[in-house]
């Protein structure tokens, strides 16, 4: 456990080393101001992670929570407003905007559980299929186009301040906070060790395991709600685009944040500082103004080496 | 009349800019005229952003560039509605925006620079109407369902094909903009509708090789005398497409002024930070301004180009090296 | 007499295999119950079926009397039995305090960690189990994490305990603690079904024993009443003689030496080497070094120091194919691990290392393939449905005998086996050890690996390994005794 | 094996059904003509495939393919063509700009066994990193161009015809079957199932494991180069985002097709059975002309039903 723990932060070198170069680049990188832009703009895509460390940690693996980030909240949107403004022309009420959005997350979390789990599919591939097919049920009501009249309950989360901070850090934090104790200090969340470490031996050990795999990808469709919440909030929108492309990301922050693809292995702690290193490298490119055409090999060279970092602190090697 | 007024002499300030994608010859072309461009006009530019087709990028992009000090922010937001929080927060914080390309549905702009991209498909649906007689059967190469410019293109298409050559039926292919679909699509529809006489394709850049490899190898790629001609109408301008017309592989194209987008784009952001206010009307650059509830719209003008026309020295196609 | 576990007319079918037909067993309430029977007799599906790991298709589990619970219901099974799988149930990347309560780490709130871990050492102190709490489990040797499992099932205070063949991966003195545990538990009155190959061990430490064969039941008796080769005859369907070793005189030639072998934390300054035509064992107890050794020899592991020369030839260390290539086979220590690609047929399996011979330019004729598969599994009396199926689908032994089977195929001039008894039954043990000597009467040289004391009978000399030393060479004519003496380092 | 190879062909129903549904809902469909098109339109991609099952059969992961269908031939396009149409100006000879292309997908696929083999990373994330970085050495030196001006060698290959049919479809059948035969009957195919299914006991088995491991990277590579130079002569240009997004379908094809995520099983014959199915359904949907919009959910909701087909014909769980 102690050395588990420490390599968690395997990655934390990698950020002080970030820090530093970034203030020394940029002047305005250092400043309280840019950190939190930093820190907003890393919540939403967070909660992916997050949802996605659980995931793989319980050795699964979701694909589709990138569609749901613009699909939940949208239908629910849309179930709201008028049809001049791009609704159903349904008219139910505002206020339950955000619930519909986290139930439409639930629900394709729990149908990804339900094809993966009960007729033992392979989720890699369950999941791309509903990438695709969840992201039609976006652009296919929307017919492609941006809703931009949003009911103000489904803006609040992504674009309220909070004691001077965006509430969607704190939302964010705490989360990170409830899943890093979840994972560490509830048998619910150890269950998922001992399902993704091995799942015969963890049924053997009375772990229901079925039941917790189908609460994994309910919680994981559920945060991708959330996340496409507060992105909605932030951007003031809902594109066609939103979320597409972020699941890559999701899976290079989980992983050279230490968390395994085989399953079994990995923290939240860890995951964190992946997405706080995808952050920083951003925004540090972002300052400098790299040229947008090289910025590839910059940006992908980077994610080299923080997994060389990971992979040399951590001492294992990776699969 | 689109005339200025200066507003207390020259305030001047830093320019931030952000380039919507590095991957389309389009925004290539333009991308190589802001520096130039801005060196005319003696613009102060920070280094530009790229933002990868990303809104989300562009959203922090533009917090990056407002943090290191840009009193004016130009930029191409390809989803126009998810920009809406943005322009309201630079709104707050006084900074003027330019847009080039697309027009915001929502949040104030100072000036979109852009050229009527219903016109391009209204346009092409004229031509190949024309050409055609008013009757047969059309292929359109969308680009993305969920780009405004490839939607204001399929739609402006669609609806003037109803109307003023009912007799035309279209088959829309959305491509996503990519070449390789594209091609595909369009193969299969020739297989099955071996009478097909038009395509619009929407995106030069991407559509222009692959659609003439098509042509080749069904045998089509032959004169407009010969009876088996396909009519083809591009968009954006490239050099290569202009190379197809002299050629006569393909039959006209709608130039979309990259040049333009990047001078014009760096000459509003200067009149921004020097506190200069613009009304709607002609300019004395062949264009028109018109007012939008947000803002204004610089509407440049986007010329189609054919065989007659293609050597002119005036399209940016023709100035680039 | 009250029965506490019952079992009747047990039918289990996997594809066309048919692992219980029509089978059942009774076990009397406080009893050590044995179960034995040949590789592949269906013991360890029994098993899962006791334990409600799998659904039996036909017949019923009772628990005193009672029917037994629901699938779905894993609490229920837990509170009824508690069980040492044949295949590891540890949890590789979680510590071994966690292992060793695994879902069970709190009562329902938080989990106190600190807590956990005292709680973690009383159990291995109790079971006498030399490990660290806080060690990975992952990092533990196969010993070290079959202690960890065995030390999981006693401690749950279940009444009644099912252990898989616990012994196969056991020194003698670990076993001998283990058998203590178990008097001690029997004393408290909990029942116990106990599985294993080391028929001395039943008549040690149980009252009954149920025979399977063939899937059915056979004979249920107290051990008592059943002489050894009743036994043994009622587990084969046949009479079979005690395995005896042959003598035979080693030839000049050295075909594997070791010299100056050195790895830190396991061995050091080990010279050792090996004759055509001899059999040279290496003993020692735990943490002896001998596995890592052995292994050494291979090319698994490369040594710090030291050179390994195989028939001549200087081997590149830890390049196990230049080690075959120069006229290597070995059977590796965990089967699981290194012995066998589970989705691959028995056929593959068994012929990768003579892959190149059985075809010209790279290819492989299936053919070829199946008819030299069909022989090892001739000679070794595997039970399989044939070549082509996969081994993941064998029985434990039966898979043990497919690894065999990989090592001798290729007619190896030197032969390298580490614990190559390991879950093997009284019949086919005689046959594997026969293989070795059959190779070692060709011309080969060969080193036993094993604490098992009838596998080192065939060796014409034992190495006896202690804390990383050879501190002995014992030439054949030892007693038992004797050996277990200077392997446990009470006599030099 | 005789199981095994029943098990190839599940999803033969599928094709069966599509010829049937596909001949019903267009008299095009069963043209050959149109069959004709379908083959040629799945050649590259199905080299990516057979590429990817090769890789996946031996337990790894190799996302950075896609990439190198634009990237090889690009470049080595770039090192033959003069500056004025946008190559490097160092003027190679035309002739070897094939052997090029070829070559630089190698050295792609070297690079990433050796980060993979060497430094023991994690294929997913590497690969991912390189499909980034491999990406930004097409975008770079472009500068996003369109390279419209290619020597005529590279052109032929992907726009011939032989004995009346295009040359990609023969040279992608050709590799198939070199391909199930290969895997089917070559000491070293084999060994690609012993190393996925347990690397230790094929190492233990006397088998060269990193040896292989890198042939079969470098043999990735070069048929993504391969693909890359197909798609070329296809298209007439190598645009900015040749093989961008691929990979996806790649996978889907692979494992609808009967290849494990998790190593050693599937057969080259069920990946090809994967692309026809693809391929099919594409075609299918382009000739009804599905709404654009909806056309993921369709096009995803048909890659669910193979898969479950081929789930509940082949009869095991899936991973
Ligand atoms: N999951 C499975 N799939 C197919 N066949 C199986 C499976 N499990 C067991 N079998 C078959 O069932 C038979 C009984 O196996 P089982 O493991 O119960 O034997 P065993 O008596 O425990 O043998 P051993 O002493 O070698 O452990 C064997 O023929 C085996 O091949
Ligand atoms: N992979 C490993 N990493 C670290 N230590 C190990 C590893 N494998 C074995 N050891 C430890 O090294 C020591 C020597 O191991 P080795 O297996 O060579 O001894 P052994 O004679 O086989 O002991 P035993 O009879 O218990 O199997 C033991 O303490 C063992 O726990
Ligand atoms: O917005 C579009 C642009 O106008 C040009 O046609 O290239 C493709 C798209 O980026
Ligand atoms: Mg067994
Ligand atoms: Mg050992």
């Amino acid at each position: 456990m102690r050395l588990a723990r420490f390599r968690d932060l395997t990655l934390v070198p990698v950020i002080v080393i970030l820090l530093v170069v970034g203030a020394f680049l940029d002047p305005t990188f250092l400043t309280p101001g840019n950190l939190t832009n930093v820190l907003q703009q890393q919540a939403a895509i967070s909660l992916l992670v997050l949802a996605e460390a659980m995931i793989l940690i319980a050795g699964k693996f979701d694909l589709s929570l990138e569609s749901t980030v613009g699909t939940a909240p949208a239908i629910a949107v849309m179930l709201v407003i008028p049809v001049a403004a791009g609704g159903f022309g349904i008219g139910l009420p505002g206020a339950l905007v955000i619930p519909f959005a986290l139930l439409i997350g639930a629900a394709i979390g729990a149908f990804n559980g339900f094809l993966i789990i009960r007729f033992q599919l392979s989720a890699f591939i369950v999941t791309l299929a509903m990438l695709i097919i969840v992201h039609g049920f976006l652009q296919g009501p929307t017919e492609g186009k941006t809703l931009f009249e949003l009911p103000e309950s489904i803006l609040y989360l992504g674009s309220a301040l909070w004691l001077g901070l965006p509430a969607a850090i704190w939302i964010a934090g705490v989360l990170f906070a409830a899943g890093i104790f979840g994972l560490g200090y509830l048998r619910l969340g150890r269950s998922l060790y001992a399902i993704g470490g091995n799942t015969d031996a963890a049924r053997a050990a009375g772990i229901r395991v079925d039941r917790v795999l189908y609460g994994v990808f309910i919680m994981g469709g559920t945060l991708a709600a959330l996340a496409g919440i507060l992105e909605t909030g932030r951007l003031g929108a809902i594109g066609n685009n939103q979320g597409v492309g972020w699941i890559f990301m999701v899976f290079a922050a989980a992983v050279i944040g230490g968390v395994s693809m085989d399953g079994g292995k990995g923290t939240i702690l860890g995951a964190l500082t992946g997405v706080l290193v995808i952050g920083l490298v951003q925004n540090i490119l972002t300052l400098i103004g790299v040229s947008g055409f090289w910025q590839p090999v910059i940006y992908g060279g980077i994610i080299l080496v923080a997994l060389m970092i990971s992979r040399i602190a951590g001492g294992k090697a990776q699969d | 009349s689109g005339t200025t007024t200066t507003e207390g002499g020259s305030g001047g300030g830093k320019i931030g800019i952000d380039h919507p994608r590095a991957d389309s010859d389009f925004w290539n072309s333009y991308i190589k005229y802001v520096p130039q461009m801005a060196g005319e006009l003696k613009v102060d530019l920070m280094p530009a952003t790229n933002s990868q087709n990303d809104v989300a990028k562009l959203v922090n992009n533009v917090q990056a560039l407002t943090g290191q000090g840009a009193k004016v922010i130009v930029m191409a937001p390809q989803d126009t509605g998810a920009i809406a929080n943005t322009l309201t927060q630079l709104e707050n914080k006084k900074i003027p925006v330019v847009t080039v390309d697309t027009r915001p549905d929502k949040g104030k702009v100072y000036m979109v620079v852009r050229a009527d991209n219903r016109a391009y498909g209204t346009k092409a649906c004229e031509f190949l109407g024309e050409k055609l007689g008013g009757k047969g059967k059309v292929v359109q190469l969308q680009g993305a369902l969920s780009s405004i410019n490839g939607r204001d293109r399929s739609e402006a298409f669609l609806e003037c094909m109803k109307s003023k050559f009912p007799g035309v039926t279209v088959f829309s292919e959305p491509t996503e903009w990519e070449g390789s679909k594209a091609a595909s699509m369009l193969q299969t529809r020739l297989e099955q509708n071996p009478d097909i006489k038009g395509i619009y394709m929407h995106a030069g850049g991407v559509h222009l090789a692959p659609t003439l490899q098509v042509l080749k190898q069904k045998g089509l790629l032959v004169p407009p005398s010969d009876d088996k001609h396909v009519f083809v109408i591009s968009n954006d301008g490239i050099p290569q497409e202009f190379e197809a017309i002299r050629k006569g592989d393909i039959d006209a194209t709608v130039s979309q002024p990259a040049d333009l987008y990047a001078k014009y784009a760096l000459f509003y952001a200067k009149a921004a930070a020097e506190g200069k206010t613009f009304q709607a009307g002609p300019t004395d650059h062949d264009s028109t301004i018109i007012q939008l509830p947000n803002g204004l719209e610089d509407q440049l003008p986007a010329p189609l180009v054919t065989k007659e026309n293609v050597d002119d020295k005036a399209l940016w196609g023709n100035q680039v090296k | 007499m009250n029965l506490h576990v019952e079992a009747r007319n047990v039918v289990k079918r996997f594809g066309p295999t048919t692992a219980l037909n029509g089978a059942e067993i009774a076990i009397a309430e406080g009893e050590t119950h044995a179960l034995v029977g040949r590789n592949g007799a269906g013991k360890s599906t029994l098993v899962s079926i006791l334990t409600g790991l799998q659904r039996p298709d036909e017949g019923e589990v009772r628990f005193s009397g009672e029917a037994a619970p629901a699938l779905a219901d894993r609490d229920a099974w837990r509170q009824r039995v508690a069980c040492v799988y044949q295949k590891s149930t540890i949890i590789p990347a979680l510590t071994v305090a966690e292992n060793l309560f695994l879902n069970r780490q709190s009562a329902g709130g938080t989990i106190n960690w600190r807590a956990l871990r005292a709680r973690a050492r009383e159990v291995l102190d109790t079971y006498e189990v030399d490990v660290d709490a806080q060690a990975l489990a992952g990092d533990l040797s196969v010993e070290q994490r079959q202690l960890v499992e065995i030390a999981r099932a006693l401690s749950f205070g279940t009444r009644f305990i099912i252990l898989d063949e616990p012994t196969a991966r056991l020194d003698g003195p670990a076993i001998e603690r283990l058998f203590t545990r178990m008097r001690s538990l029997r004393e408290q009155g909990v029942t116990m079904m106990y599985i294993s190959h080391h028929l001395d061990e039943v008549y040690e430490i149980c009252q009954s024993v149920t025979v399977f064969r063939d899937a059915r039941h056979i004979v249920t008796r107290p051990v008592a009443d059943l002489p050894h080769d009743e036994l043994v005859a009622a587990m084969t369907g046949e009479a079979t003689q005690a395995y005896e070793s042959r003598s035979r005189t080693p030839r000049d030639a050295v075909v594997l030496s070791g010299a100056g072998l050195t790895l830190a934390g396991r061995y050091a300054n080990i010279d050792i080497s090996v004759k055509s035509g001899e059999v040279v064992g290496l003993a020692g107890s735990a943490s002896s070094g001998k596995v890592g050794l052995a292994e050494t020899l291979v090319g698994l592991r490369k040594a710090d120091r030291g050179t390994v020369t195989v028939n001549g030839t200087r081997v590149r260390p830890g390049d196990v194919p230049a080690a075959m290539r120069a006229g290597l086979g070995f059977v590796p220590e965990d089967r699981h691990h290194e012995g066998f690609v589970p989705m691959l047929s028995v056929g593959e399996n068994a012929t990768f290392p003579i892959a190149r011979k059985l075809g010209r330019y790279g290819l492989v004729f299936p053919a070829r393939r199946r008819t030299k598969a069909e022989e090892m599994i001739k000679n070794l009396d595997i039970k399989t449905e044939g070549a082509d199926q996969p081994v993941s689908d064998l029985s434990g032994g039966n898979a043990q005998k497919v690894v065999f089977a990989r090592a001798l195929v290729d007619d190896p001039t030197v032969l390298v086996v580490i614990n190559p008894t390991a879950g093997v039954d009284v019949k086919a043990k005689q046959a594997l050890l026969g293989a070795v000597e059959d190779a070692v009467g060709r011309g080969a040289g060969a080193v036993v690996v094993s604490d098992e004391l009838d596998d080192l009978r065939i060796c014409d000399r034992v190495l006896v390994m202690f804390h990383g030393r050879v501190v002995k060479d014992v030439p054949r004519g030892w007693t038992d005794h004797e050996l277990v003496a200077v392997m446990e380092g009470i006599e030099e």
